[in-house]
């Protein structure tokens, strides 16, 4: 008895292991970006050495209405990368030039995005990056960001394929706001 | 260890396959994949998005613009809002400028005529299509046959005017434009009619249904907002229930068509009573023929009724009798124009001032040109010229005759022999006998006054009075009277400038005639003993929303659904003829039989009438429009009128089978 | 490969020319189900006569028929092995596969009946679950229940497929059929539990909590239902073992147990029209009037006459069953459980057609509804599929124990025939 | 942040001339399918109908009148404003549609399995089912708008307000630097389009919004469209609630003419 149990045990154990590893990052793969990443782009030196930040807006901003540009364009890059600049300084405040960029025009949005939003959602990133509690802290901050550790990459990837429903779910509850369908579902 | 056996093996097996199943459930794969499924299959369409800009356009009127503000993402143009601005048809706007049929370039006939389908045309570039009509114009003209050259405008403007100045130009006088109560009343008065809607506080309307796309439905819309807050009267009469009647403060219940004698009897009344008087001796004894009791016998109103409304009307300070019967499209013959015209200037009141088309002035002739024109025959109007008249080359700018005309049958065989050239956005009924066909502009996409266009012009697509005046140009004869190089430096306009009222033709012959006339059909024959007249539904109106899918859902079930066109009859009249609710029924006038519409049994019309929606069954005009209901032009009345020279199509004899 | 064939071929000469015919008929209308099975799957329910106004069609009207008639297996189950009524048992292993038929194209049809079929799976990982624990919503437990006693369905069919002589030879197989047999009180009293709400749900509870409108809304439709489902049920299951019995022309239940459901299923069906009566007289009364509307104002003139159809069935059922001297003469007893069995599809059909034909609007007229080819071929071909494999079951099944034991006993006296 | 609003709507039926701009503008904004036969009333998708409604139930010629109604989702709240209990949000199997913190009913159409229980349930018929597959042919796919939604086939649809253009003006407002969501207002595509402003939008909890004082002013004309119990005595309405819910929508409709509110009541 003890023998079949065993027999029958262990490649149930060990196939159920490789069977859950191997189906979910098939499924993490499916259901993520795979975007061109044309351009080499560092965050962390952009933000501690650079002068980038702090926070996003500075290269990932909004428009006058409230809806989040997404990714730059060539256009906002070579406004620091001067694109008459100078190839090489001594003065490090100075930002160089930039000859990957010749190849694009001003309005080209050379990357990909990693993150992707369902089409069903409407969601906007000012409201929730500028939601505060009473006594001025950033509610986005405390539930822990969607996109990772973005002050420490050295790449461009910081949100790894869809964010599911249930990680947003779970911070609006944490923060008691609202978890109604029609807060971010049209 | 024992060794393993083959019973082992299956065991060993099992297991795998049983904890590799739940492995597989429980890392959520299959919902996942059920989830990718679902997306997959319903092939989710995303818009994308872009940056958001609010450009601001002007919907152009005669009277007022409407302000509008267009909402971009991106390059594309998601909304019109038009805050509460007044104008309702401004919300098509969209649907035809990104309408899948648009025209996109100019399309020349290669095979025969009664057919748009995509393989009857070929583009060809604007310049090949402009020198191919040009050397055909000079052709005719050279052969001293430039009177056999014709236009058809839908309504005056700049493009209009130039077709005019074209057609003139080149030794005809066959300019003509769909009836409208503006063109209907230039040719009964003289001078079209300005009236200013805000600033009256007695609106007598004859059967206008000013509220339900009647003239400039904008001005109007605003103007009935003043009113409610003003306390101006509307006075409605009408032999069908429309929302208008019902919006108005008074409804004065009419016999179907009796308009006229109801305006002679206030003028009576007026006459009689108040001591005003009217234009000439003839005309005020024919009035006199009308006092209330006797057109309270023909219209159906009580005696009070009529002098009442008079009465508030000669007391109102600043009234307006208006004819124009219908909404989008009228029918009003020349004497009921002028009669109901009687009573603003009886009562002599300054919001109702008759004005004269400026136009573009009188091109510059030579002497053969000038003798064609002599030559040439004189038609009254649009119908008129259909009828009688004859063209070896046609230019249709915007209009769609073969569908809205009650002769639309007869041009359509005269098309078939002739040389077309239609200018239009979308391919109409017009177009399916049309040799070349130009795609013009919106509003949009064309500087209104100070306001540039918010949009470039679709395609290959051009303003019509651009592709008039290069026409123009090309031609030997005309050129000299074209000087301009576009449209914009006419923006100036057309408009009109005062005419008087010693400008005013009160012709009692036309009266009497149309008296006689009418009086004929007001009475019910033996074979046909039931009046037929139209209605229509605002954003349909004549037709012309029909190409717009949003606006097929508007209308509602009982008025054209799944391929039926309803028409209304009286409850008590159905009963009599044994017809139930959503019968199918058959429409038989003189003229003509209209097969299977279905019956909606309705006190909202008078008893013995039948009242159907205009606006349907169109041959063409996208696969939208296309097939759906019955177009009831052809079997509705066409005398024509001597002055307008437009069918009156308003009342119908007809029975039911 | 051909003398599969073969068999098929002979198998199917066996039967009687009327029941040839029905199977040619059967298998045209499975044919069609399978097409326009794909044709809604793939392209939707736009080829349906239900539209905004008529939401619910034909194949509703399908649910709620099979769940109340499937009912018959649970109430049979529970007086079988919980009130220990032998009677019964010669028919229970019928009465079992039935339940599972119905409930088995319940899904099927609600599949169809769903917009998105690729979704339904919604409906376990996110219920409208209320608070205490109760579902919001009757479909959330109707999906639930049915699901659960689908399962539990299967549990008590797996005795009578082990009962076949192939897997009959297998020890193993055999024990566990046996001790199933034994544990399968339980199953039948989780099982009652189960269906009693469903039954109360989807047949009542489902129509009676939509408050705005007149024609559904009553707090007792719940109860109602209920009661349907045991009547209807019971009939319903006497019915197709009867029915089969004539197909096979030998005797398969002896005629007592018969009469038992007979008597079963004609007192539930006094108990029913009791019910009704005072379902009609409450809505009349206090319902309905609530509304400002009317009960004759309800009865459109397309389905209004199916409420009476219902009482008359009802009556004839009654008086069939209940009165022994019908019950026991064969035509009369046909006569008796065909009309419970119509009286309760009957109910089913005035709640959907004269339910949904009632407008919201004064000025509207009431709306009729006129199924297309594919609502038709879809709900006939899966009835067709059901009977197919009923039919295929009762010949290679033990269904019925005692026509297998009566066949028996035939062979030992020679020369029956 | 607590959402102190709840929506609502006044129509006044005096001044609507029945044109359907509302319909037009609401079927723009909200992305609606476009077929080759949209006037296919019983299968249409619209969020706003426009109704016509005459009296000759009741009267003869010439003593009938005709009204058109904009009839949206009415956005229902059952018995008890404070527990919100709409017709058609308990019977959802699969919570796809729920009422909002501002009271919208909402409904989630990548959520919904196309049941079509909420549509049964709806006393206005202000759902509708997407029968076939929602189409945008070729260039009308240019019009459409992102932030709603395209429905896929076989789910059920309705009118939200415009939530989403709350949500606009939100992010707009937090783009001027104005955190508070409760001093976001906004304007429905219909009442924008009115082209005579026969329609009014705005908040019931607010007693100082224009709504409030014109439901106040309006107390002779108001009713709602087939809620016949608001006609009733406060005694006998009480009593009727004991036995059932009532919808208690939150669009309210004006009418000086007492026909119209004679054929909101069934005969």
């Amino acid at each position: 008895m003890k023998r079949t149990i065993l027999l029958i045990g262990i490649p149930m154990i060990i196939a159920f292991y490789f069977a859950f590893i191997i189906s979910q990052k098939a499924c993490d793969y499916v259901m993520a970006n795979h975007p061109k990443e044309p351009i080499p782009f560092n965050h962390k030196a952009h933000l501690t050495k650079y002068g980038a930040g702090p926070g996003c807006t500075y290269c990932h901003g909004y428009y006058d209405n409230g809806r989040f540009k997404g990714l730059p364009t060539v256009g906002e890059c070579v406004s620091c990368h001067d694109r008459q600049g100078p190839e090489k300084s001594s003065d490090p405040t100075v930002p160089l030039r930039k000859p990957l960029f010749n190849a694009y025009k001003d309005t080209d949005k050379p990357w990909g995005s990693y993150a992707k939003q369902p089409a069903l959602v409407y969601f906007s990133h000012m409201v929730v990056m500028s939601a505060k509690f009473d006594d001025g802290r950033y509610k986005a901050m405390c539930a822990g960001p969607c996109h990772g550790d973005r002050a420490n990459s050295t790449n461009t990837s910081l949100i790894q394929g869809r964010m599911p429903m249930s990680q947003c779910e779970d911070c609006h509850a944490a923060l008691n706001i609202s978890n109604k369908c029609m807060v971010c579902h049209n | 260890m024992k060794k393993l056996e083959r019973k082992d093996f299956l065991k060993i097996g099992g297991g795998a396959i049983a904890g590799g199943l739940s492995g597989y459930v429980f890392s959520g794969a299959p919902f996942q994949s059920l989830q990718w499924l679902v997306e997959l299959t319903q092939d989710q369409y995303a818009p994308p998005g872009g940056k958001e800009v609010y450009l601001s356009a002007v919907y152009p009127g005669t009277r007022s613009e409407c302000n509008l503000s267009v909402r971009m993402i991106g390059d594309r143009a998601v909304k019109i809002d038009t805050a509460n601005s007044g104008g309702p048809f401004i919300q098509n706007a969209l649907q035809l400028l990104y309408h899948p049929e648009r025209i996109d370039a100019p399309l020349k006939r290669i095979s025969g005529k009664g057919t748009v389908k995509h393989s009857a045309f070929e583009k060809v570039g604007w310049d090949a299509a402009l020198n191919d009509i040009a050397s055909r114009m000079n052709g005719l003209v050279s052969g001293g046959k430039g009177s056999l050259v014709a236009g058809i405008s839908k309504e005056p403007g700049i493009s209009a005017a130039l077709l005019d100045r074209l057609i003139r130009s080149a030794g005809s006088r066959n300019g003509y434009y769909e009836p409208t109560l503006h063109t209907l009343s230039s040719a009964a008065l003289g001078g079209y009619i300005d009236y200013d809607f805000m600033n009256s506080d007695f609106i007598l309307s004859f059967g206008a249904r000013l509220l339900e796309g009647w003239g400039d439905p904008c001005y109007m819309n605003n103007a009935f907002v003043e009113w409610k807050k003003r306390g101006g009267r509307l006075v409605h009469a009408d032999a069908v229930r429309t929302r208008t009647g019902s919006m108005a403060d008074q409804w004065l219940s009419i016999k179907p068509g009796t308009e006229l004698f109801l305006a002679l009897g206030i003028a009576n009344y007026l006459y009689r009573a108040k001591g005003k008087t009217t234009g000439s001796a003839d005309w005020a004894a024919v009035v006199n023929e009308y006092p209330a009791d006797k057109v309270a016998q023909i219209t159906g109103l009580t005696v009070k009724k009529i002098e009442d409304t008079a009465e508030a009307f000669s007391r109102a300070r600043n009234p307006i009798a208006v004819p124009g019967r219908g909404g989008m499209e009228v029918s009003s013959s020349s004497a009921e124009i002028m009669a109901v015209h009687t009573l603003n200037t009886m009562v002599g009141t300054r919001v109702a001032g008759l004005r004269g088309i400026r136009g573009l002035g009188e091109p510059v002739l030579s002497a053969e040109v000038r003798g064609s024109l002599i030559k040439a025959k004189k038609f009254t109007g649009l119908d008129d010229f259909i009828k009688n008249g004859n063209f070896e080359m046609l230019f249709v700018n915007e209009a769609d005759p073969v569908y809205r005309s009650a002769y639309g049958d007869a041009l359509a065989g005269k098309m078939e022999k002739s040389f077309v050239v239609a200018i239009m956005p979308l391919l109409n009924d017009t177009a399916l006998y049309a040799d070349y066909i130009f795609p013009s502009i919106i509003f949009f996409e064309k500087d209104i006054g100070t306001v540039k266009a918010p949009f470039h012009p679709y395609m290959k697509s051009r303003n019509s009075a651009d592709m008039i005046i290069e026409l123009a140009r090309r031609v030997e004869v005309i050129k000299g009277n074209f000087p301009w190089s576009g449209y914009r430096e006419l923006a100036g306009g057309t408009g009109g400038a005062a005419a008087g009222a010693g400008y005013l033709n009160y012709n009692a012959k036309i009266l009497k005639d149309e008296i006689a006339s009418i009086t004929k059909r007001l009475k019910p024959s033996e074979e046909f003993p039931l009046s037929f007249v139209p209605v229509e539904l605002t954003f349909v109106g004549d037709g012309e929303g029909m190409a717009y899918p949003y606006v097929l859902k508007t209308i509602d079930d009982k008025t054209f659904s799944r391929g039926k066109l309803w028409v209304r009859i009286n409850r008590d009249t159905a009963r009599r003829y044994g017809v139930s609710e959503g019968e199918r029924i058959d429409i038989e006038s003189p003229r003509g039989k209209l097969g299977s519409v279905r019956a909606l049994l309705t006190d909202t019309v008078p008893p013995d009438t039948i009242a159907i929606p205009m606006g349907f069954g169109h041959k063409a005009y996208t696969k939208y429009a296309k097939n759906k209901g019955v177009n009831p032009k052809g079997i509705m009345a066409n005398d024509i009128d001597p002055l307008t020279g437009t069918a009156n199509w308003w009342l119908t004899r007809v029975k039911i089978s | 490969m051909g003398t599969f064939i073969d068999k098929i071929k002979e198998e199917f000469n066996g039967y009687s020319k009327s029941v040839k015919i029905a199977l040619y008929i059967m298998f045209f209308l499975t044919a069609g189900f399978i097409v326009f099975g794909i044709q809604i799957l793939f392209w939707g329910l736009g080829y349906t006569d239900m539209s905004n106004n008529y939401p619910f069609g034909q194949w509703i009207i399908g649910d709620l028929g099979l769940v109340a008639l499937g009912g018959g297996a649970f109430s049979f189950g529970f007086i079988l092995y919980i009130f220990r009524n032998d009677k019964l048992a010669p028919i229970i292993n019928s009465t079992v596969l039935l339940g599972f038929l119905c409930y088995l194209f319940t899904f099927v049809y609600l599949v169809f009946d769903i917009g998105q079929p690729l979704r339904a799976w919604f409906g376990y990982t996110y219920p409208n679950w209320g608070p205490h624990l109760m579902p919001a919503s009757m479909l959330t437990e109707v999906v639930w229940c049915l699901t659960l006693y689908f399962m539990i369905l299967c549990v008590e069919l797996i005795p009578v497929v082990l009962k076949h002589k192939v897997l009959d030879a297998i020890p193993a197989l055999r024990y566990i059929g046996h001790y199933l047999h034994r544990i399968m009180w339980i199953f039948a009293a989780a099982g009652t539990f189960l269906s009693i709400f469903h039954q109360g749900s989807l047949g009542g509870g489902m129509w009676g909590v939509m408050y705005a409108k007149p024609e559904w809304f009553r707090p007792d439709f719940f109860y109602l239902a209920i009661v349907a489902a045991i009547a209807g049920g019971t009939s319903f299951m006497a019915l197709c073992a009867y029915m089969a019995g004539k197909v096979m022309k030998r005797e398969i239940v002896p005629a007592g147990t018969f009469y038992t459901i007979a008597k079963i299923s004609g007192i539930m069906m006094l108990a029913y029209l009791v019910f009704r009566i005072y379902d009609l007289i409450v809505r009349a009364m206090v319902y309905i009037p609530a509304f400002d509307r009317k009960f004759i104002n309800l009865l459109s003139p397309y389905y209004g006459w199916l409420y009476f159809l219902e009482l008359i069935l009802a009556v004839i059922a009654i008086v069939m069953l209940l009165v022994k001297r019908y019950r026991e003469q064969e035509r009369f007893f046909l006569t008796g459980v065909a009309s419970g069995t119509l009286a309760i599809t009957v109910s089913k059909l005035s709640v959907v057609l004269n339910g949904s034909a009632v407008t919201n609007f004064p000025w509207k007229q009431f709306y009729a509804y006129n199924p297309t080819i594919q609502e038709w071929f879809i709900m006939l071909g899966g009835l067709s599929i059901m009977v197919l494999i009923y039919m295929w079951c009762a010949k290679y099944l033990p269904l019925f124990p005692h026509a297998a034991k009566h066949q028996a006993a035939e062979a030992d006296t020679p020369a029956s025939h | 942040m607590e959402m102190k609003r709840k929506w609502g709507m006044v129509i006044d039926l005096d001044k609507c001339t029945g044109c359907g701009a509302c319909a037009l503008a609401c079927a723009q904004e909200n992305n609606m399918p476009i077929f080759e036969d949209d006037s296919d009333f019983p299968k249409r998708v619209v969020f706003l109908d426009l109704m016509k409604v005459t009296n000759d139930r009741d009267a003869k010629y010439p003593d009938v009148d005709v009204c058109y109604i904009p009839k949206m989702c009415q956005q229902c709240e059952g018995n008890d404003p404070k527990n919100p209990r709409p017709p058609c949000v308990s019977v959802c199997p699969v919570v796809a549609t729920d009422v909002g913190d501002d009271g919208v009913v909402s409904q989630v159409w990548s959520r919904c399995i196309g049941c079509r229980y909420c549509q049964a349930s709806c006393p206005y018929d202000a759902r509708t089912f997407n029968w076939w597959k929602p189409r945008y042919e070729s260039s009308f796919k240019n019009s459409l708008n992102p932030d709603v939604s395209v429905a896929s086939r076989g789910t059920v649809v309705k009118c939200q307000f415009c939530t989403h253009i709350w949500k606009r003006e939100r992010d707009k407002a937090v783009a001027r630097g104005e955190l508070d969501i409760n001093a976001v207002t906004y304007t429905p595509a219909c009442v924008a389009a009115c082209p005579t402003s026969a329609m009014l939008f705005g908040d019931l909890n607010d007693p100082k919004s224009e709504l409030n004082q014109m439901l106040k002013r309006e107390k002779g004309r108001k009713f709602r469209l087939v809620h016949t119990i608001d006609q009733k005595s406060e005694k006998r309405q009480e009593e009727l609630k004991r036995i059932k819910n009532y919808p208690n929508p939150k669009v309210y409709y004006l009418s000086s003419k007492a026909w119209i509110k004679e054929m909101m009541k069934f005969k």
